[in-house]
């Protein structure tokens, strides 16, 4: 068995040494009803590395792979070009076999890494302080709305109807057993602004509120200004926490921090990591200065060792479980740290130049496509301001007709049908997001098959 | 202290490198690299794009204006600053790394491999489930696996950590009493267990109560059987345990536990210990989180990211978030709501936990790691992780206090204290840091904390030994002089990047954000 | 000295570990590694593979039946073995590594990447040409990239180096020469040449002469002109020659050759410098070997693989080897017989020089870079690296003895001599030393031979101006303190994982395979 | 550009700095006739790594890859299953990307992996020293040969019938302008030892022949006992120089070293390295004690460094032609250092107990497969004795029923057609090899294309 290290004779010397007869005296504390005695059955044994990566080959050839057909599926989860050197670095055993940087000597590759992505995570939503990441943007932004809870000491969190559903879904599971309160509604498909309830949102912000949870841009791609929505909250004593999925969309948009936002959630897998058929991906969770204190998660600060030398360690652990305990600002220990390394290789690829010119090229092609696919009879593109990513209206439902332009080879987008089960009103909506792997070829192969598949 | 852009720590001008210290500051192969935003600037860009095409933009006047502060690099100085960054860190890959309760095993490159074949990493979670077969099969044949090796009749894939399968079980239980009726809402945890216990537990709603641990290191059952009652809604219990014991009353445990109306959550993450040899499921718990991360070799990438699916018994298996993959007569489906589920088994689920279906790209790894290792393999990893505990418990209880040595073997990892060298003046930490220097990462500090000062050593299987008949051998001779010379050994580490750092500094002004100090 | 098998460094018995010294040797990160015979068995295994079939042998009676001696080790302890040594590697991506005339730039992991697609990495070099159509394509494109990048009419992909490629440029010559009935034998070779310059000249059966230098470090047009005549075969010059400099001369020494009936190779082993800027096809030269593994980027892997395309002018065209990739009507073919080209063009082939067709992997590699870079952006390449060279020129002619610095400009690399530290007793061996401890790999030393204590800087194109202002400054803080206290630097490197290494004794007493001691 | 990290205000303030006005003012050696003043005309600007990634992606996309059908093919290279952890170690950046090992204080990784190389070649082929690595097998059997004569100063070598017909084509371009003499001759298909003219040789072998090059398993994969050869060599003053193209097979077959072989040489792609195509492979060369002095190539030698401690270096340059030049032993600089290191890197892996069973599952899977094919009517299986390669005599000629198969997926050998083109007496050969990448699925499915292109 290739990775286990000892032969029948070290474990022969070792049991000696330790002065036991045999391995089953080592578990002697086991009740003899719940010993078992040999393999588990229903299980193969062990099998060699060839074969192993044969089973799994087949396994992952029966997935339609996306970077093989034309692609525009978006939704919380967006293909971009990674750059072959994330992928190296990532891969380097000092980072990809380290622990959590418990010992900040020997560990401070991965300290100054999470210190710059911190810092550059804060950058880009616009914030003073972001820390080492969260499991996904899902859970981080529950953990927003608890962290509002905290600050406001308040309990009701209004949640915008432009937010991803999934994520809604999360926060009213991990609320359902507290005593918070959340309140939303379903979306509407306005023409020009989907899922846009600003203007309910500052109508209904009031001295109960905690917090008002908004995205930009909005499940339907859907793009606002959060500012006076941010106006409103501060008046009322309550914090605007902004939802961000598309992160390269602040390449181009304004950022939260600079519309007012006092916690930013963010999915980071756009930047630096795949697609992952949803998974490992990258929390990220930003605020203001003055609530540091209250945020969940690992942050990483600056220090001085013995000598003087600038150094790294992981800082603030008051805040955290394995210090406080049931008084933690969170459960969460293990997070996304090797998928904050890939988000801060990619971004110092980018960096600010690249960043920008990487948004600005998927919105223009955005533009295009929306352009095209507008004037295709029976096609309405719903959302007017966007990033890259935007909603059509198709003149039936959405879900049988994407299952066909699967059948001919492109995966078109995310029906509504799927995102909003049993709602009518959405069903006929699609959800089309453009990135910068989509080739005019694809293009013209998502409009054919749209003609193709044209019985609707 | 500041380091300029050249990557060169900054001295008094005039002064010339002393002997031993270098201009660079660099020592031959330890290279010093100074922060991105010092090396970068926003000009510097390591991508080619294509040009951008003109179009009358769609952004409703909310173009990003002001300067963002991302600093770029070359692809050639990105290469460069994230190497010379790596080789300040430890890693499995460079040796025993001995941390308790975090199971840092060798992370096959295999597992690597299968998880970034083009079927598995670039897939969409919500692409149409005829177009994802594979990978639905491939849950579906983990959830399989991980039922098996813990005897439990249903699992749950969508945690992405161990707390996080903590949080899927103790709302399972939630949900199982609100079903019920049942306002029930202490949850009784050991005073050893890890802080993500009673964290989730208050997490979730619920009050925690401490039960402490007797003489001989595991959960005193008659402080446990007082206090259980009809408010006790759970027990959550770590077996084997945090001091790397088994609870030997664990049977009897959940029998009381279940006849008082209660539940057991198990922390399953020293599952490594006994998996092959015990099924969770036949000691009577409801439901144990498993960390793929530990047992089953996905990496730790400096933090993360893990997974943790959580086993359900019968009881609580209908309370089981969504989604979950379910296999039909021709392929497998993927039941994301609850009316979909087409059945009243489901429709009891407490719903969905996080935005997608779990950690994909570590389910493949850990299938990998579980198909190499099969169901032969995967017990000789418990006998050889036990083995190479007790193995290293024996070459130094005498000369470290091992606390709970005298009640008999220990399972993966081997615990001891500072207790020896309390007339040194030295501590725990001292040894730690005396460790690296010779070239190991230290074992876990300070937790459990039922044992002052403690130390807690988990080889795993996947230590030779030779490897460590060397971490003996270090150990005794760091603590040998220690005894006989303390002194020399109040501020190691000497010959790691860094020496100690002060992490009061720290906390006290907060630096979490690169600020150009010329700015 | 000895190691044992835990990888310690052997001390006498009973004493222990000095201060700022470890027990094991290691210091903190910088791990010590034992020999894979004193880690590993002949037991040890870390491969699993499918129980033998049984069946009646066939090897007709020569079966091995001693033992081979080969250690194994787990895949653990394999992974950790080759991490831990490779951490004793100064490396590109670490930091400079101005090798000058090995042109030790970047190596972008895309080209990586492509170079393991299955479609190029796993397809045999005798399959049916019909299913091998896309790499016949590469090697094609990446064909006409050479040519069009040199002005050169034709190029042979067979060389597995830069030697190899001089091996093939020089018996196209010989063929050429043998083909006209003319048996001149004579190679001229600058004194300032590459050694595989004469070795390759010598292995094709030619006798060498020396042509020396002028003041100026170009060759010294009268002494060729003189020595040119009937029995001169070729000339073997290096533009940029090995000095970092121009040969201005070049088109009128290609004239006189062809004059007298001679041809002009060009050892291309600089065509960094040059590339975009100046095809040497119009200089008129009639060979030239390019070294993917400098100017093109594929990595040199602490020693190879490389590769050696040859360009040839329409005069040796006709004598390159087989095989060569043809372009059809419909696709690519082979030619790898001189009869089965169907074509007189090419049956004066001078044959196969090597079992299949070339180095395949540093194809995909090399094109994966021109593609990146481009046309303009090789120019830019060429631009860089000679901005970059003159940058360090600049930076250090005033300490540092620079021969041909008052001659003009260098090329991609800057020529310096250890005159400066004459008084000292320190020479270019001792600087390159320090330069080890401040985290640099030094420059070439002593070469090429012309310059007493030759220093040859080459920094490429791909350092960033600060790599650059550091190493100038740790090289101008180095030369002043050992001006300043030359005893200080006499035994350098201190830092690195070794001292200075007995190069005498290792070759006075050969040790080139692990005897076991014990044995 | 994203290779290059100067900016353009950088190349300012450098050229200021220089003190020139622009680049061109650097150029000025260059005569004005070659001075370009644009890039190259023909060619592409620079790319996208995206885009080049998708053009290559094509290119690659247009070859049948041996790891997706049956696959036979041998003659030289082999498809073997190389372990993940090989690729992973040869892409660390320490290795990957330093170069020879010049300055031994920074370059022990390799220098202890070269040395460790070494050894592992020298006990694999049974010899006492063996070099750093040479470009391939072929190239290492043309400088054995001129080490031969550098050795006996003799200057015949009698090349077997059995040698790769390429590695003899090497050996004659490398001869053709020197006064060495080849002497070689078609080889026979005789039933049962194909290729073996072992008594031939051991009759011709005289008091002017400097080696005999021999190679076992030879090209039609045929073994032969090489002991009497080398007698003959040894009593007449001549070396035994063997060739051996499936390293594998030395776990199971008696080594060239304890046959009497003065000089081994290999293709060592079989371990640790992919098809490619051809290249880059892996040259193994190893000789007697006595005559490591006469050796071409690198050699690494153990050390001390000033404080005792051991250490590595290259040594005994003085062979080597950065030293000797024009009378060095070779022009060799550049050779197959990473190569060389997945080399070392699988056979550490594989250990002797591991090759031994891989070479008994190769020769045990390929005993199979002859009896399998044996049974097939219109197929004889020529070879008697042989390790995972046997050559096949089909009742017409090979190369067009290849192309067949190939038709059919199936790669299923290489004819001798192509090996020896005009060669009438052996154009109905196949030679076929068997490696444990074959699977029962692989057997059925060239059964069944035999049976399909039964037309022969
Ligand atoms: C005993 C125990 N429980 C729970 C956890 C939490 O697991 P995770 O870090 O995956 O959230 C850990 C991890 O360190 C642990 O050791
Ligand atoms: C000037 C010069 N010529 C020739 C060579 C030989 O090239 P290779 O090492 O690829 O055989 C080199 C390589 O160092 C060189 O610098």
């Amino acid at each position: 068995m290739r990775y286990l290290p000892l032969t029948q004779p070290d474990r022969e010397a070792m049991l000696a040494s330790i002065g036991v007869a045999d391995i089953d005296a080592l578990f002697v504390d086991v009740p003899e009803s719940a010993r078992l005695m040999t393999p588990i059955k229903g299980l193969p044994n062990h099998s060699p590395e060839m074969l192993v990566e044969r089973e799994l080959a087949a396994m992952a050839g029966k997935n339609l792979t996306a970077g093989t057909v034309p692609f525009f599926i978006g939704a919380g989860a967006y293909k971009h070009h990674v750059p072959a050197t994330v992928d190296h670095i990532i891969q380097r055993g000092e980072f990809l076999t380290a622990y959590t940087p418990y010992q900040p000597e020997i560990a401070q590759g991965t300290l100054q890494v999470l210190f710059e992505f911190q810092s550059q995570v804060a950058r880009l939503l616009g914030m003073d302080v972001a820390n080492a990441s969260m499991y996904d943007g899902s859970t981080a932004m529950t953990e927003a709305v608890f962290m509002a809870r905290r600050v406001t000491r308040r309990a009701k969190a209004l949640v915008s109807a432009g937010v991803h559903p999934h994520y809604v879904s999360v926060l009213q599971t991990l609320t359902r057993f507290t005593d918070d309160q959340v309140v939303t509604h379903r979306p509407l498909l306005t023409k020009g602004a989907p899922g846009d309830d600003l203007a309910d949102l500052i109508a209904a912000v009031d001295a109960e509120t905690s917090c008002v949870v908004v995205q930009n841009p909005n499940i339907f791609g859907h793009v606002a200004d959060l500012s006076p929505l941010a106006e409103a909250c501060h008046k009322a004593g309550a914090l605007m926490i902004v939802v961000v999925t598309e992160v390269v969309s602040l390449g181009a948009i304004t950022s939260p921090g600079e519309m007012g936002a006092d916690i930013v959630v963010g999915e980071g897998q756009s930047i630096g990591n795949g697609l992952n058929f949803g998974g490992p991906y990258l929390g990220l969770f930003a605020c203001r200065e003055k609530h540091v204190r209250q945020m969940p998660g690992r942050l990483c600060g600056e220090t001085v060792d013995a000598e003087g030398k600038r150094g790294f360690v992981l800082t603030l652990s008051t805040r955290e479980q394995h210090i406080r305990r049931e008084k933690a600002t969170s459960n969460i220990c293990t997070n996304s740290g090797l998928c904050a390394l890939a988000f801060s290789v990619h971004m110092t690829l980018l960096g600010e130049a690249g960043l920008r010119k990487l948004a600005a090229y998927n919105h223009a092609r955005a533009v295009q496509l929306a352009e095209r696919l507008a004037r295709i009879p029976g096609i309405e593109v719903v959302t007017e301001t966007f990033f890259n990513e935007f909603t059509l209206k198709l003149k039936s439902e959405a879900r049988p007709v994407l299952r066909k332009l699967t059948e001919h080879g492109v995966l078109a987008g995310v029906s509504l049908g799927r995102l909003y089960p049993g709602v009518q009103s959405l069903e006929n909506g699609m959800i089309v997001a453009v990135t910068e792997t989509a080739s005019d070829a694809d293009f013209d192969a998502l409009e054919d098959a749209f003609d193709e598949v044209a019985a609707w | 202290m500041v380091m300029n852009n050249q990557g060169r720590i900054t001295r008094l001008p005039g002064v010339e490198a002393m002997p031993g210290e270098t201009w660079t500051g660099n020592k031959a192969l330890m290279l010093e690299e100074p922060l991105l935003f010092e090396r970068g600037s926003i000009d510097r860009c390591g991508v080619d794009l294509p040009d951008v095409p003109v179009v009358a933009d769609r952004l409703g006047g909310l173009a990003r204006l002001a300067p963002i502060g991302l600093a770029g690099l070359s692809e050639p100085e990105t290469v460069r600053h994230y190497t010379r960054l790596s080789r300040q860190n430890y890693a499995i890959d460079l040796g025993i790394f001995p941390l308790g309760s975090c199971t840092m095993k060798h992370n096959p490159r295999l597992n690597e491999k299968m998880a970034r074949l083009p079927g598995f990493a670039d897939i969409h979670p919500l692409q149409p489930q005829s177009s994802v077969q594979g990978a639905l099969q491939l849950i579906d044949r983990l959830a399989t696996w991980l039922k098996l090796l813990t005897g439990m009749p249903a699992v749950s894939m969508s945690p992405k950590a161990g707390a996080h399968g903590e949080l899927c079980g103790m709302l399972a239980i939630r949900a199982a009493l609100d079903d019920r009726g049942d306002d029930r809402r202490v949850v009784l945890v050991p005073e050893s267990a890890h802080g993500t216990n009673p964290a989730t537990a208050a997490f979730c709603g619920f009050s925690v109560e401490n039960i402490p641990a007797n003489a001989r290191g595991r959960v005193d059952l008659a402080a446990l059987l007082a206090r259980l009652g009809p408010d006790v809604a759970a027990v959550m219990i770590t077996n084997p345990n945090t001091c790397g014991l088994f609870e030997p009353d664990m049977v009897a445990i959940c029998d009381a536990v279940h006849a008082a109306g209660g539940f057991v959550y198990c922390d399953g993450a020293n599952f490594n210990a006994i998996v092959g040899r015990v099924r969770p499921g036949d000691l009577g718990i409801d439901a144990m989180h498993i960390n793929l991360h530990k047992t089953f070799s996905t990496p730790h990438g400096g933090g993360g990211p893990g997974s943790g699916p959580v086993v359900f018994s019968a009881a609580l298996a209908p309370f089981a978030p969504l989604p979950f993959v379910r296999k039909t007569s021709d392929g497998f489906e993927l039941i994301e709501e609850m009316q979909a589920s087409g059945s009243a088994d489901y429709d009891r689920s407490f719903g969905r936990m996080v935005a997608f279906h779990g950690q994909m790209g570590m389910f493949v790894r850990a299938l990998a790691y579980m198909m190499s290792h099969g169901a032969d393999g995967l017990r000789q990893v418990a006998e050889d992780a036990v083995l190479n505990a007790n193995y290293i418990l024996a070459g130094l209880k005498d000369i470290y206090t091992a606390p709970f040595a005298e009640t008999g073997p220990c399972m993966h990892e081997a615990l001891f204290s500072d207790d020896f060298l309390h007339d040194t003046g030295l501590t725990t930490l001292d040894l730690a840091k005396a460790m690296i220097d010779e070239g190991f990462h230290p074992m876990t500090m300070y937790f459990p904390l039922v044992v002052h000062g403690a130390m807690l050593v988990e080889p795993t299987e996947t230590e030779s030994k030779a490897s460590l008949d060397q971490l003996i051998g270090a150990m005794r001779s760091i603590a040998q002089r220690m005894l006989a010379d303390p002194d020399a050994y109040r501020a190691s580490p000497h010959l790691a990047p860094r020496r100690r750092l002060d992490e009061t500094a720290a906390a006290r002004r907060p630096v979490l954000n690169y600020r150009d100090e010329a700015a």
